[in-house]
């Protein structure tokens, strides 16, 4: 009767073991890569906001300090979307006929918060505290990145809990030279909008050792408790 | 051995017999077929012992160190964290993962190195056109001469094997 | 060997016959009874498919659960499939090494029944999370968590288990199918059925060097498989081992663990030989010796699981430990649900005194009671470990009775269903008796007689 | 303030407040990732963020405010701090400055945060339920001229305002009436002061001294006002911190098993109506030693009264002498006068009064209940009620059932219900006016000691709600109408002399009480007028069998039946959540040939209820008692039908309890929510107790459970803070305020009368009751409070296959619930079996969830939780404490159940501060660790119980 396979089924077989062996090895590997991706991370999206907000013209331009607008970044576990009041502080006074702040006046005469968008999100049983960043030396640009050169403003840094541990494992590679010493280029500076950093806020010497940072500022750097609770 | 002679043999007695016989003449490119082992057949053939357990042997030290060292590596050295108070390195615990995946390994060392040296998986080969040769699997015994055997010749081979007592003697691949 | 006392073959079959008996099944049609019961178990599992989206939906909260029973009926389901899923591989490993000819004929269908037993069992682990799509955090990949699965518990012992056990079974299997598919794909009418056996047959032409391969591979698989079954109910039994709780902290589990194993695997091969032997008419291959073999071997292992229950009963009382002694003394024979405990004293000691006698061995009408009892008693020894210790632990204030609900009845019912499908598409479209293993069984037996007679 | 509330409040409504709308993109992404398998790779919609338009100076964002206020039970005014998030107050706790509280709040108070976000509060003003408006009720109800029929029910009141607005009714409508009703009446306690004293006095008590106390089923530790003072001073002074301290010695002679009897060191069971006659025992053998000062012809009537003297009566009375002045008895609200005369008599005897017993004016208006619902009723009958205004309160459900008030109420022309609730008395009454919740009104009240405190809102009403004062304000002819402005205006009037109002005002609005001003000590002399007709008047014994209602320690008369986390409450000494049970004990329930659950027809003078049975041991023979406050039938949807309304068998002649019942098995059973079923310690080293004589004997008692348990594994490292808790099992009254605020504190849901018969409920915190021999009629009771133990060599971390339980440096366990896949390993490895699972998706979707702790992460379906030690409150004090550039203080982390306990009995600190209560208590030799021998080493640590029993009482 002879075999119920032509010569050409060895080729085929193959190619479709191989095309299997890919997806199935394939499949997991493309998630791990595809949930580290600013698809997923949200990362590098400017948000449209409901003001045409430009952090340029303010930070850069303006010389405005984040803490002016963000003044409770030291003060409590959030940073702190300016209330309305804030923004008309100086917009009463200039650009207060421009239409772009239209929004921003309806919002103050008729008692309605502005519905910005949210740029960083962190889930819900992450219990993130500003106050202990900033106060410990931490710069806002860690995480935020350059807010001075964005117009609209996006998320810089993935946000993740592995990216949260690189700098919680190892926190003094991403604390600035201590309080005394000057912390940034003055261009940079300038650009960033960052200068949190003054003589009142706590600085880890990098120089400290893990158990020495333990005992002298932050005890539970990767304690879960830290941040889920 | 692309090509050759395929010859059916009655029984097993005849096929060991038709084999040593072939390989006592001189024959060396020598295959059998048969639906179920034939010990004595892979003697009489002169087929020296596998060496796959050497390499399910390897496959079983790489499958048991690969998963203490992960073992260790992710719980101890990653992200050590107190557990119960046991220590972070904890040897005893981590037993019964290493000799799962030394087993693992070792078998899929098995599986996948017994198809590997049998040369398959190989849907189609030469024989499978031969008619009859389907018998193989059920109840036909087969003895093959590799028509690139050095003492293989046309005319002479074919007649060795009937001299040897094959029912049949087919000419494999090339144009039948 | 003492083949003429009782034959594992009746007849001295060709190889031809043999073929034909043996693979026919795969391209002849089912029978009627085949068909109604295919329909019945297919409904059985949509209710399992039915009952296992509504958990996942719903909750856990289902299920009769509770404070502190916070395992039950899925662990149990588990630990009993995975039990049952033992005897397979034992008579197709062990008994292979221990050259036991009878295992011949049924080391097929017991692999079979393995794979689809350990299929039931792996969707309980699963099953029972409280949230089951987070359940690849048990194993170890680069999450962006950077948080790894914590390798001092057992559980993650029992993933790698389970897995290893299920893979290597399927190999192990696979591999001694390959003639068989082979033999199917030359001899099955019909082109199509050729070809796709011929596919999963992955080229086996029966030639000398790959006899010589499989032989080495099957034979070192079987080593393997050897300790993975050993070793697989071990760690199934730290998952209690490990614990705190009184009735389940005790050294005796591993071994206890693995006899009760085997004990009611071989039950369940019994439970389904004997009406698939009726059914199919294989009484010419699956004998009453084989009959008497698997009883004999359910009376060892029962021994041995009624050994089990001695010496927990001795150390809780030689410890003096009072939450122990409470739990076995006290819980187990009064305390609520007493009647599985009893259930499980029926099933698992006393039923197995019966298969002393050698008439109830070989007849199987008492032999397939026997092994039903037996297969109710395993499940109530789990139900007993799991529940019971759970129900009365060390805090008083929190005793609590456990009660199943009908998802939970619905569940175990469902997998019950699913395993016989599964074994009924088996038996339908896979070679159920390994037919190059009876070839060469008979050949060997034809040589043996040839010496005897001369 | 108002702004800032109501501009948070509109978007929490709106479900816009950024923590609630992530939760739920939360529960989305579980679900689409369940079905797609792939947990990390979904993407939550973009959220918004709500800034103020003006941020209020005061508050910041992220972080809690706390503000003074008080909760006015029956005119009693517990002074509490309210934590408030951005306008949502989420958690009560006491007021350090507030005598009634001093940081401590009772079960009510606690669970009272809830009742703001009921989400069956009545929302708008309606007439015969058709919705209305509030100026069409001003103008046909209020507005019309002097009325001779107008009458008004509330319950008791001290409010100042509460009190002039009364006057100036009074001078508006000239016959109008105040009704105060509650049916948790203390009108006999006023009778005796009026016949001793020749007019009502409130009695003062001083716990944190008396070495002798004997209650005559006074529950002073839990249900009757002050109680949380009571306890707090009782809490120091029982305390004992070594074994040959004094601990003072506590009678209670009682009916029903309450939290004060549960801690007793002599207790003796009795039917309500016989206490009367133990009093007149102990003083008849009192007045045998010391009689002066008493009419001769008194002290005659009462030995006579008291009949034989027994020897319990005359062991309590050589005790009492032992100690003269500083001693105290008492006698509970429910006890006939004659009780609360002789306890009286007996602080008079022994010196007392001045001393540890004191007098003053009662805080309340009209404490003898001139007017009555009884009065009210007939001037119905009689035609002459036009207008019947009732504020706050449920009089339909509570009044005596002989009245039916029902009734009565359809016979008035125009009735009026100002209620949080559209409850029973609503649906009798033409219009019901919703009440505002004390969260949200301005007012103020006196404690029970007289001082003055301040009601102030946390947020605006939720709904088009009135207080009590604004709808009174109405009918007073005055033109100002927010209660804002009528407590503002009123202290104004009153201002101290000299002082400015605003600073004055602002200050004491802050503190939310005004210092000094408790009562003065009466000064009436002692004349006996009435005291021999007060006498005559006592009870008379017999056989049959007597009923007693006792208030609900969980509802209270009912209305907080709504409260779901009051209703999931166990009870005290019945354990029992989600309805009431006819309590019995074990003798009487085998003489009626009942048994648990058996449902029975309880008759009394022509009116039956049925009730499921519930043996409790301890509890007096030939009574039975059934729980007030349950089988509601208003619109309260978790109130609604749940257990049996005992007000269906209390009439106006025995309201407290009453004989001549008749209990019948029906054949029906009635499962019962049960949070614990087991109560024998069947030896295991759970709790210890033990006497302070063999205490002082032997201090090692507890040998065989505490010091260091040996085992292999290696120390881990010790430094820094290590937490831990110390909880003294001895002055744990088991009155379970730690529970609620445990679970205001963390977010903890409740799950029904069905998931705690099933072993689910959701409580971090339970108070274990344990009978120590249990089959004596009268057992020892040891409550001990079970949470999570933080064990160092844990049992549930090492069977996580994911860490998702684990031990962080400072000592604490703990639970990743984002991490948790849900195995529940860890729950059956646990001991204690205090781990918690979400069997269901529990979180509450109503608005409820606005009562939130926003510190604390909601949990999901299918994950663990437990006892935190209050985490979030600990990670808060280490932010403020590094933000200040300094160490932890002792004492600065409070656990939320620590803070609450009114007797102290929770301590909880860091190891490392040697110099606390929560150290030097685990030192002393009574220490325990429950399960010791489990080798767990926990952190959570006990003190065993020590009682004081006379032994000259077998």
């Amino acid at each position: 009767m002879g075999g119920v396979f032509p010569r050409w089924s060895n080729t085929v077989f193959w190619i479709v073991v191989v095309c299997l062996g890919l997806i199935l090895l394939g499949t997991p590997a493309f998630l791990m890569i595809y949930v580290r991706t600013p698809q997923i991370t949200g990362q590098f999206k400017p948000l449209k906001q409901p003001v045409e907000f430009d952090h340029r013209h303010h930070v850069r331009d303006d010389g405005i300090q984040c803490l002016y607008c963000h003044s409770l970044a030291e003060k409590s576990a959030t940073a702190g979307i300016p209330s309305t009041d804030v923004c008309m502080g100086c917009h009463s006074q200039i650009w207060n006929e421009s239409t772009l702040l239209e929004p921003v006046r309806d919002s103050f005469f008729s008692g309605r918060p502005i519905r910005w968008n949210r740029v960083h999100d962190l889930p819900d049983f992450v219990f993130f505290n500003h106050s202990i960043h900033v106060s410990s030396g931490i710069d806002c640009r860690n995480c935020h990145g350059m807010v001075g050169t964005m117009a609209r403003v996006y998320q810089v840094e993935k946000l993740t809990m592995g990216w949260c541990l690189d700098c919680h494992r190892n926190p003094e590679q991403f604390l600035g030279p201590a309080a005394d010493q000057p912390a940034l280029g003055d261009e940079e500076a300038q650009i960033s909008g960052v200068n949190v950093r003054g003589a009142k806020w706590r600085v880890i010497p990098p120089s400290l050792t893990h158990g020495e940072i333990d005992e002298a500022f932050v005890p539970r750097r990767i304690t879960c408790s830290a941040c889920h609770r | 051995m692309r090509d050759g002679f395929l010859a059916e043999l009655a029984d097993r007695h005849a096929l060991i017999a038709a084999a040593s016989h072939m390989r006592a003449l001189g024959y060396r490119q020598l295959d059998a077929f048969s639906p179920y082992p034939i010990i004595e057949l892979e003697e009489a053939m002169g087929i020296r012992r596998s060496w796959l357990p050497w390499l399910i042997l390897a496959g079983g030290i790489a499958g048991a160190a690969t998963a203490y060292f992960f073992q260790w590596f992710l719980v101890a050295v990653l992200y050590p964290l107190n557990v119960g108070g046991r220590p972070a390195h904890m040897p005893a615990a981590f037993v019964p993962i290493t000799f799962e995946m030394g087993v693992l390994f070792a078998s899929f060392a098995a599986f996948f190195g017994a198809l590997f040296f049998s040369r398959l998986p190989r849907l189609w080969d030469p024989v499978s056109d031969v008619d009859t040769f389907d018998r193989a699997s059920l109840d036909g015994l087969w003895l093959r001469v590799g028509g690139d055997d050095p003492k293989f010749s046309a005319a002479r081979t074919a007649q060795e094997l009937r001299d040897v007592g094959a029912l049949a003697v087919r000419r494999v691949g090339g144009r039948a | 060997m003492r083949a003429a006392a009782d034959p594992v073959l009746v007849g001295s079959p060709t190889d031809g016959e043999l073929s034909d008996r043996l693979l026919a099944p795969v391209w002849r049609a089912g029978g009627p009874g085949w068909k109604i019961l295919f329909l019945v178990t297919f409904a059985g599992t949509l209710m399992l498919g039915f009952l296992v989206s509504y958990t996942v939906v719903e909750g856990i909260g289902l299920w009769g659960n509770n404070i502190p029973a916070a395992w039950a009926f899925a662990i149990i389901n588990f630990v009993w499939w995975i039990g049952i899923g033992h005897a397979g591989t034992f008579i197709s490993a062990i008994l292979f090494l221990f050259e036991q000819k009878w295992r011949t004929s049924i080391n097929r269908f017991s692999e079979a029944m393995t794979l689809f037993a350990v299929m039931q069992a792996g969707l309980f682990p699963l099953l029972h999370l409280g949230r089951p799509w987070f359940f690849y955090w048990l194993f170890p990949y680069p999450d962006t968590m950077e948080v790894w699965p914590q390798v001092k518990s057992a559980l993650p012992w029992d993933a790698a288990a389970v897995s290893t056990y299920f893979t290597v079974s399927l190999l192990f299997w696979y591999l001694g199918l390959l003639p068989d598919l082979a033999g199917v794909r030359d001899r099955a009418p019909g082109k199509v059925r050729r070809v796709i056996y011929g596919i999963f047959a992955l080229g086996w032409r029966g030639s000398v060097r790959a006899w010589r391969h499989y032989r080495v591979a099957y034979l070192i698989l079987a080593g393997l498989a050897t300790p993975l079954v050993l070793s697989v109910h071990s760690v199934v039994s730290s998952d209690f081992a490990i614990g705190v709780v009184p009735g389940w902290h005790s050294t005796i589990f591993p071994p206890y663990f693995v006899a009760g194993a085997i004990f009611s695997g071989f039950a369940m091969v019994i439970t389904l030989a004997i009406p698939a032997r009726a059914a199919l008419g294989l009484h010419g291959v699956i004998t009453e010796r084989h009959l008497d073999n698997l009883a004999k071997m359910t009376l060892v292992t029962g021994l041995a699981v009624s050994y089990g229950y001695i010496c927990e009963y001795f150390i809780s009382w030689y410890s003096g430990d009072p939450f122990e002694l409470y739990q076995y003394w006290v819980a187990r024979p009064t305390g609520p649900g007493s009647v599985v405990f009893y259930l499980m004293i029926l099933g698992n000691v006393i039923v197995p005194q019966f298969l002393w006698s050698k008439r109830i061995r070989r007849n199987a009408k008492w032999l397939f009671i026997a092994s039903i009892l037996i297969n109710v008693g395993m499940w109530s020894e789990r139900f007993v470990i799991i529940v019971m210790s759970l129900e009365r632990e060390y805090l008083v204030s929190k005793w609590h009775d456990y009660a199943p609900t009908w998802v939970d009845l619905g569940i175990l019912t469902g997998t019950l269903c699913f395993f016989l499908f599964l074994f009924l598409l088996f038996l339908r479209f896979v070679p159920f008796i390994s037919a190059s293993e009876m070839k060469e069984l008979a050949h060997e037996l034809k040589e043996e007689e040839k010496a005897a007679n001369a | 303030m108002n702004d800032r509330n109501r501009d948070t409040l509109n978007r929490a409504l709106a479900g816009d407040s950024g923590g609630l709308s992530r939760r739920e993109a939360l529960r989305l992404l579980g679900a689409s990732a369940g079905l797609a398998g792939l947990g990390a790779c979904q993407q939550p919609p973009s959220k918004k963020i709500l800034p103020y338009v003006n941020r209020p100076a005061d508050v910041t964002p992220g972080m809690p405010d706390y503000y003074a206020t008080s909760m006015v039970l029956d005119g009693f005014a517990t002074g509490l701090l309210i934590e408030s998030h951005q306008g949502r107050p989420t958690k009560v706790e006491g007021n350090p400055e507030h005598p009634a509280s001093l940081g401590k709040a009772g079960v009510l108070e606690q669970a009272s945060v809830l009742g703001v976000y009921d989400p069956d509060r009545a929302t708008q003003i309606s007439h015969r339920q058709v919705v209305s408006s509030w100026p069409a009720f001003v103008r046909e109800v209020a507005r019309h001229g002097p009325s001779q029929g107008l009458r008004f029910v509330l319950p008791p009141q001290s409010s100042p305002v509460l009190a002039d607005l009364v006057d100036a009714i009074a001078g508006h409508h000239p016959g109008a009436r105040f009704v105060y009703h509650s049916p948790v009446s203390r009108k006999e306690a006023y009778r005796a002061t009026q016949a001793i004293y020749g007019t009502p006095l409130e009695v003062q008590r001083d716990f944190s001294r008396a070495k002798v106390v004997v209650s005559f089923e006074a529950d002073f530790l839990a249900t009757m006002p002050f109680s949380v003072r009571a306890a707090h001073d009782y809490g120091k002074r029982r305390h004992l911190a070594a074994p040959d301290g004094d601990m003072g010695r506590l009678y209670v002679v009682e009916t029903v098993p309450s939290a004060t009897g549960s801690v007793a060191d002599n207790r003796l069971r009795s039917r309500s109506r016989d206490i009367w006659r133990i009093a007149a025992q102990v003083v008849s053998a009192l007045l045998a030693q010391q009689a002066q000062g008493l009419p001769p012809a008194l002290a005659r009537q009462i030995t006579a009264a008291a009949g034989s003297v027994g020897p319990w009566a005359q062991a309590v009375a050589r005790d009492l002498l032992r100690y003269p002045g500083e001693s105290i008895v008492v006698a509970g609200d429910a006890q006939p006068a004659a009780t609360h005369l002789l306890a009286q008599v007996a602080n008079h005897i022994l010196g007392n009064v001045g001393k540890s017993v004191w007098l003053t004016a009662p805080a309340i208006l009209d404490p003898l209940g001139d007017h009555d619902l009884a009065g009210l009723v007939s001037e119905i009958h009689a035609g002459a009620v036009d207008r019947l205004i009732i504020l706050e309160g449920n009089p339909v459900y509570t009044a005596p059932a002989d009245l039916e008030f029902e009734r009565a109420l359809a016979r008035v022309r125009q009735t009026a219900h100002v209620s949080l609730f559209d409850n029973e008395t609503s649906a009798a009454c033409k219009w019901l006016v919703p009440a505002k919740h004390y969260l949200e009104s301005w007012g103020d009240a006196r404690a029970y000691d007289g001082t003055i405190s301040f009601v102030q809102p946390l947020l605006r009403p939720l709904y088009a709600a009135r207080s009590v004062i604004e709808v009174l304000g109405l009918f007073s002819g005055r033109a100002v109408i927010s209660d804002h402005e009528l407590v503002e205006s009123y202290w104004q009037s009153r201002r101290p002399i000299g002082a400015s109002f605003r600073s004055w005002w602002q200050t004491h609005l802050q503190r939310g009480v005004v210092p000094d001003t408790a009562a003065p000590r009466a000064t009436a002399q002692a004349t006996w007028a009435q005291a021999g007709a007060i006498l005559a008047s006592a009870p008379a014994d017999g056989d049959s069998l007597e009923i007693r209602f006792p208030v609900s320690p969980a509802v209270y008369d009912g209305r907080f039946a709504n409260n779901v986390w009051l209703q999931e409450l166990p009870g005290t000494v019945t354990r029992l959540s989600w309805g009431n049970a006819l309590l019995v004990s074990p003798a009487t329930a085998k003489a009626m040939r009942v048994s648990d659950t058996d449902v029975v027809t309880v008759e009394r003078a022509g009116r039956r209820v049925r009730a499921p049975i519930l043996e409790i041991p301890g509890h007096a023979d030939g009574v039975v008692s059934l729980y007030l406050g349950y089988g509601r039938r208003g619109s309260e949807r978790a109130a609604r039908g749940v257990g049996t309304n005992a007000y269906l068998l209390r009439t106006t002649d025995a309201d407290s309890f009453a004989r001549d019942v008749t209990v019948t098995r029906t054949g029906e059973h009635h499962d019962l929510a049960l949070a614990q079923l087991h109560w024998d310690l069947h030896d295991r080293p759970i709790a210890f107790s033990t006497t302070a004589a063999i205490y002082r004997a032997n201090p090692d008692f507890t040998e065989r459970a505490r010091g260091p348990a040996p085992s292999l594994l290696p120390n881990y490292g010790r430094s820094g803070n290590q937490w831990a808790m110390t909880i003294d099992t001895g002055i744990c009254t088991g009155c379970s305020a730690c529970v609620i605020a445990c679970q205001a504190e963390n977010n903890i849901m409740v799950v029904g009368r069905k998931g705690v018969m099933g072993g689910r409920e959701m409580q971090w915190l339970r108070i274990d009751r344990y009978y120590k021999d249990p089959s004596k009629p009268d057992p020892e009771v040891i409550h001990q409070p079970m949470l999570c133990q933080h064990c160092e060599n844990a049992p549930c971390e090492y069977v996580c296959p994911v860490n998702a339980t684990v031990h962080s440096p400072d000592g604490l366990n703990e639970m990743v619930y984002n991490r948790c896949v849900g195995t529940r390993f860890c729950s059956n490895n646990c001991p204690y079996k205090v781990r918690r699972f979400n069997w269901f998706e529990y979180a509450d979707p109503s608005i409820r969830k606005l009562q939130r702790n926003p510190d604390v992460t909601v949990r999901d379906r299918g994950v663990m939780e437990k006892c935190t030690y209050c985490v979030q409150r600990i990670r808060r004090a280490e932010i403020a404490a590094n933000l200040g550039h300094r160490d932890l203080r002792p004492g600065e982390v409070q656990t939320a159940c620590q803070q609450t306990c009114p007797t102290g009995a929770i301590q909880f600190g860091s190891l490392s501060h040697p110099d606390t209560d929560m150290v030097r208590w685990r030192q002393q030799p009574r220490q325990y660790d429950c399960l010791h021998e489990v080798g767990t080493r926990p952190r959570t640590q006990y003190l065993a119980k020590i009682t004081n029993p006379n032994p000259e009482i077998k």
